[in-house]
């Protein structure tokens, strides 16, 4: 059996760091509670950015500033070098949104639909070839009302991208869509980033994050906590690995920074280490001490050989 | 099945957007669309004038109403303009609401759509179903009641002008009364005891000049008391005019209170329309 | 006895088998996971078992009561969190959660109680008299949930209930669920999200179609696949070949070689054969290779799954 | 597997069908003190009618027989303000069915009677407010009903006839997919408003038509309403309105029983 690898990540090679969305102390305050509160975000011409984040923590509202749709209370915001509280329609016919709303008239079929709205651009993607890279064929000529929730996420993204869009913001894209679905939007994602195309997207599924973006930006209590290529992210935490095996019946752990060394110990014997693993944690893992939820990262190397 | 798109040209300096106009074309044939695939929708717009004028018309079709003008002749005029308000002002405050409710309007103000085009979109629809309704009523009212058609090319234009602009008018009114706040549901029905409210005020079902003055007053800042007045001047006989407040069919003043609800009420809804639901 | 049982159901719509001969069998105290791609069936299975809809052919029992023959019975042992939040937005959180534990029958203060331990579980304890209306969508689904859990039931019926939440959401709702299932409750769990299947289930079965098209433990299916792979990071990335080559003369399988972060990355299938790990592991050291990093992970239930639904459609049936 | 069915006393489940449909309307009383304009305006809708009717046709309007026409119309208004309530219904159940609480209930081990006695309750007591509040106005007006007893009998009549447009609100509102449909059932009330007794004596009207309006499921308990109050009835009138008070109780039994039967089939029909 064959195993792949992701594609290396051109983009972080690349030296041109021209910004397509660039933030400064961003500030959105609902009655007197910041759920914004001094954000500074910069996403690069051509890279996919993840915004990870706790429901609450103020991704859709920073994303909806960043879309012109909400005033922020503070704060300087670029969007493609202009400021979306006055972007006009050539600004706006630059970006593609994907919310977390449904917006598609329900007694339209989905062919309708994305012929509709095809309209609204200069020049459209043929609406055939999205509902390919979509995945909706069977479902074509089926009415909204009729469609499963992760089938309309579907066609949301479709419109999303229909009108060739320079910088495209992703609101939770995948939520509900099936695991086939979802690699079927990577593939769309990864083409959109190989036409130069900037993507900004919010996600609750880490391997969404390692696998789509070239970095990943954490907002907690309304600010960025930490920004790296996903598999840095954390890189302290990530250092630490857990290796364990069985032994007389029991589950034996020990936590290191350098398994190779315990293994070594470990298979020094003679026969085999039954259940024997190694891991390192998982961005999940990180991900969950930096917005301060309770996780597994171990803090401090602990447990013992033998 | 992995169907990657292949790659367009990396445009930065693309084309100015479509035009308002051509927008607004493409609404109003998405608005049709969706207005006939409601079916139940479809039977009570045109369902409406067409029942009430039977009901009336056999309750009080003896009646005569000032100036010797027999009372279908007259209700026929005030049934047409509620058949018009209810398709423009109630039908659009209600489904603006929903649409507001459900997100499709969000979708739209993120594809930049110019709220203009918008409103022309509904405007469009409204003028194709206005037309129908009538369409269907008139002939009712002419073979069934014997009502009189406007007798010459004149008066056919005068109600001509007069169902176009107060379709309009109507149109505009519903898409002010949208912007209430609270849920869809709530909205509709605060738009729809306001519609019958106004039909009393406008003198839909009792002679205009009955009325109690503060009624009159209050009714002339809305159009559906011009609407109705315009459409008796192209159904009645010129000697009614002597039997209106002011003694004469007031084309002018008509025209110039629906245009201006027309064309001022646009300018403040494109200023103040909100695409999404207020916070909270 | 099973807690769940379906035998040949079916369901129609419009004369499209939404259904189409469905068996499975749930044990009591256990966890069964229920996939598929969107619009494979997964809810509508669902609300038959609830006693919302009814099938069209087939037989289903719940806690060994005959869901369409005394559904008021099913009802007291069930408990259901669907796909879309069922609460009163109108109302308060605690308002919603207080009425339905009066409908549960709890008494006025057994029911506020109750109300209060559930909002306190879910995070939802300061949001004080605030319409639902208000809520935003990770809020709502938290409600939905504590909504469904006011009895500990003896069935949960759980439509892709952590969908629109964060991961600190996702582990809160796992753990309510483990709670549960330590206290014996059953659960029936659809989720478009497999690690949450490998996480809570014990077994997973695979709706594609109409139509049951694998089950398993997670374990059997991934088994069924693939072994699971080692994956080392050589120090110095010249030596990476000649470690692949070493690991293919020990695991007996190609590897296969990618650019990693810093040094060369392998990945050697093992097959699940015993030994193929401290084997490799050895040769490499006597052959003088330091290794950077190196983690074996079993392959995912998500590669198993896109094997079973995915692209090919080829189905492999995975014995029970 | 034999299923096992656990059979309570009869004593005991007709106990918990009464607390769940108090809890169910509880939610409905919840709702008012949440949204106290959306009962206001509902309450207050008749009252304007009433005041417009009565302003507009007072002068004009002869009662066949003799009488005050605002005397004559107060128990029409009060009549067709139960027949009003039908919108009311149909949206709350519209709107449950819509997010999902009507399967919610659904799925709860609550008797299943108590979702529509919940809101036959609810109802039936927002109801009961607007009744009070439109009486307060037309008394403020110069109304003044013969007296107390027979009053409070005409109020009867009246919950009566609120039943039977409740039942018919829950069977639209089942029926109907969205709230579009309010909209057509809110305009269609009035010809059947019109066609009836509450503002025009059946006897004033062309032949067909008169039948038509003595026959309307609102004309009994219009006309027994008005004899109750010592309003004027408005004199002539065929069989119908001689045995008013029998059609007042017949007409709402009917249309409860026949729309009970069709909501509980849709109902039913919610789990194909």
């Amino acid at each position: 059996m064959t195993t792949t690898q992701a594609a290396p990540r051109p983009g972080a090679t690349a030296t041109q760091r021209e910004t397509a969305v660039r933030v400064r102390g961003l500030v959105k305050r609902y009655g007197n509670r910041a759920v914004v509160d001094g954000l500074d975000l910069d996403v690069f011409r051509g890279e996919v950015f993840a915004l990870l984040g706790p429901n609450g923590a103020g991704k859709t509202t920073t994303i909806e500033i960043l879309e012109g749709v909400r005033k922020p209370d503070g704060g300087e915001v670029r969007v493609l070098g202009v400021d979306p509280a006055r972007g006009g329609r050539a600004w706006r016919a630059r970006l593609g949104v994907v919310s977390q709303g449904e917006g598609a008239p329900q007694e339209l079929s989905v062919r309708e639909v994305l012929d509709h709205f095809a309209g609204y651009h200069v020049t459209s993607r043929p609406t055939e070839e999205l509902i390919a890279a979509v995945g909706l064929e069977e479902k074509a000529g089926t009415r909204i009302a009729r469609l499963s929730g992760g089938q309309r996420r579907r066609l949301e993204v479709a419109l999303g991208v229909q009108g060739r869009p320079e910088l495209v913001f992703l609101d939770e894209p995948t939520t509900g869509m099936d695991p086939v679905a979802r690699r079927q939007f990577w593939e769309l994602i990864r083409g959109l980033r190989a036409d130069g195309a900037t993507v900004l997207l919010t996600t609750h599924y880490l391997d969404e994050a390692a696998e789509l973006a070239d970095r990943v930006g954490v907002i907690a209590d309304g600010r960025l906590v930490e920004v790296a290529p996903p598999d840095q992210l954390g890189a302290d935490l990530r250092r630490l690995a857990r290796v364990r095996w069985t032994e007389d019946g029991a589950v034996r752990e020990v936590r290191t920074e350098s398994p190779a060394a315990v293994l070594r110990d470990l298979l020094s014997g003679p026969g085999d280490v039954p259940g024997l693993t190694v891991t390192r944690p998982s961005l999940e893992d990180v991900y969950l001490s930096l917005v301060g939820a309770p996780s597994t990262v171990p803090t401090a190397p602990e447990g013992d050989l033998r | 099945m992995t169907a990657v798109l292949p790659s367009p040209p990396a445009v930065r300096d693309r084309p100015a957007p479509p035009s308002a106009a051509r927008i607004a074309l493409r609404r109003v044939g998405l608005e049709l669309k969706l207005f006939f695939r409601e079916r139940q929708q479809v039977v009570f717009s045109f369902a409406y004038p067409v029942i009430m004028l039977v009901i009336f018309a056999a309750v009080l079709g003896g009646d005569e109403r000032p100036g010797d003008v027999p009372f279908t002749h007259y209700f026929l005029a005030g049934i047409a303009a509620t058949g018009i308000m209810l398709t423009s002002f109630q039908a659009i405050g209600t489904s603006i609401a929903t649409e507001r409710e459900n997100g499709q309007l969000e979708r739209l103000q993120l594809l930049g759509t110019p709220p203009v085009a918008y409103f022309a979109g509904k405007a469009g629809q409204v003028l194709v179903t206005t037309a129908a309704q009538l369409a269907l009523l008139l002939p009712l009212a002419h073979y069934a009641y014997d009502v009189p058609m406007p007798p010459d090319v004149q008066h056919w234009l005068t109600f001509a002008w007069v169902a176009v602009l107060g379709a309009l008018a109507g149109t505009v009114l519903g898409v002010a009364v949208s912007a209430l706040r609270g849920s869809a549901a709530s909205v509709t029905t605060g738009i729809s005891a306001f519609a019958i409210v106004l039909q009393f005020f406008s003198g839909v079902f009792f002679g205009f000049t009955e009325l109690p003055s503060w009624m009159q007053q209050t009714a002339a800042l809305f159009p559906l008391k011009w609407l109705t007045q315009g459409m008796r001047s192209a159904f009645l006989p010129e000697e009614a005019a002597a039997f209106e407040v002011a003694g004469s069919w007031e084309h002018g003043r008509t025209a110039l209170v629906l245009a201006a609800w027309v064309i001022i009420g646009a300018v403040v809804c494109v200023r103040t329309f909100r695409w999404r639901r207020a916070d909270g | 006895m099973a807690a769940v049982q379906m035998q040949g159901l079916v369901k129609r719509y419009g004369g499209r088998a939404v259904l189409d001969g469905v068996d499975l069998e749930v044990g009591r105290g256990s966890v069964c996971a229920l996939l598929g791609p969107n619009g494979a069936g997964k809810t509508t299975a669902v609300r038959i078992l609830a006693t919302l809809v009814r099938s069209d052919g087939g037989r289903a029992e719940v806690a060994g009561i005959d869901v369409a023959r005394d559904p008021r019975a099913v009802r007291r042992r069930i408990g259901l969190i669907g796909q879309q939040p069922a609460v009163d937005d109108v109302l308060g959180a605690r308002e919603n959660l207080v009425l339905f534990a009066r409908l549960h029958h709890l008494g006025r203060r057994a029911a506020q109680a109750r109300a209060d331990e559930l909002l306190a579980q879910v995070g939802l304890a300061g949001t004080g008299g605030q319409p639902v209306r208000t809520f935003s969508g990770g809020m709502r689904r938290r409600l939905d949930i504590a909504a469904g859990l006011v009895l500990a039931p003896e069935v949960l019926f759980l439509d892709e209930p952590t969908t629109g939440l964060d991961p600190a959401g996702r582990r809160d709702v796992w753990d309510a669920v483990r709670a549960l299932v330590a206290g014996g409750t059953t659960v029936l769990l659809t989720t478009q999200y497999l690690e949450e299947a490998e996480q809570l289930a014990d077994d997973v079965c695979v709706l594609d179609g109409g139509r049951v098209v694998a089950r398993g433990t997670p374990r059997e299916l991934t088994a069924a696949v693939g072994g699971d792979r080692l994956e080392l990071v050589v120090a110095d990335p010249a030596r990476a070949r000649e470690a692949a080559a070493l690991a293919e003369r020990v695991a007996g399988e190609l590897p296969v070689l990618a650019p990693a972060g810093t040094g060369e990355r392998v990945v050697v299938p093992v097959a699940r054969r015993r030994g193929a790990v401290g084997a490799v592991v050895r040769a490499l050291d006597e052959a003088g290779i330091a290794v950077d990093d190196l983690v074996l992970r079993p392959t995912t239930l998500d590669e198993a799954y896109l094997r079973i639904t995915g692209a090919d459609r080829a189905r492999s049936e995975v014995p029970a | 597997m034999t299923a096992l069915r656990t059979r309570e006393p009869l004593a005991g489940r007709l106990r918990w069908a009464v607390a769940d449909a108090f809890a169910v309307a509880g939610r409905d009383l919840a709702h008012w003190r949440r949204q106290p304009a959306a009962v206001l305006v509902g309450a207050l809708f008749p009252v304007l009618l009433l005041l417009m009717f009565t302003y507009l046709l007072g002068g004009g309007m002869a009662v066949p027989g003799g009488g005050d026409y605002r005397d004559f119309l107060v128990p029409g208004m009060l009549a067709l303000a139960m027949v009003f309530g039908v919108e009311a219904t149909m949206t709350a159940v519209v709107t449950d069915t819509a997010r999902g609480i009507t399967d919610r209930f659904r799925s709860l081990p609550m008797a299943p009677s108590a979702v529509v006695a919940g809101r036959c309750l609810a109802d039936l007591a927002s109801s009961a407010v607007g009744l009070a509040v439109l009486i307060v106005a037309a008394l403020a007006i110069g109304w003044r009903p013969a007296g107390v007893a027979p009053a409070l009998a005409a109020v009867g009549l009246l919950l009566l006839l609120r039943v039977a447009f409740l039942w018919i609100g829950v069977y639209l509102g089942l029926l109907a997919r969205d709230p579009s449909m309010v909209v057509a059932v809110q305009v269609l009330v009035w010809p059947f408003a019109f066609l009836s007794n509450a503002f025009v004596a059946a006897s004033a009207m062309p032949g067909w038509l008169s039948a038509v309006a003595e026959w309307n499921p609102v004309a009994g308990t219009v006309t027994a309403v008005r004899e109750l109050f010592g309003s004027p009835v408005g004199t002539g009138g065929g069989w119908a309105t001689e045995h008013a008070a029998l059609l007042a109780v017949g007409w709402p039994l009917v249309l409860t029983v026949v729309f009970a039967a069709l909501a509980v089939r849709r109902f039913q029909g919610l789990s194909r």
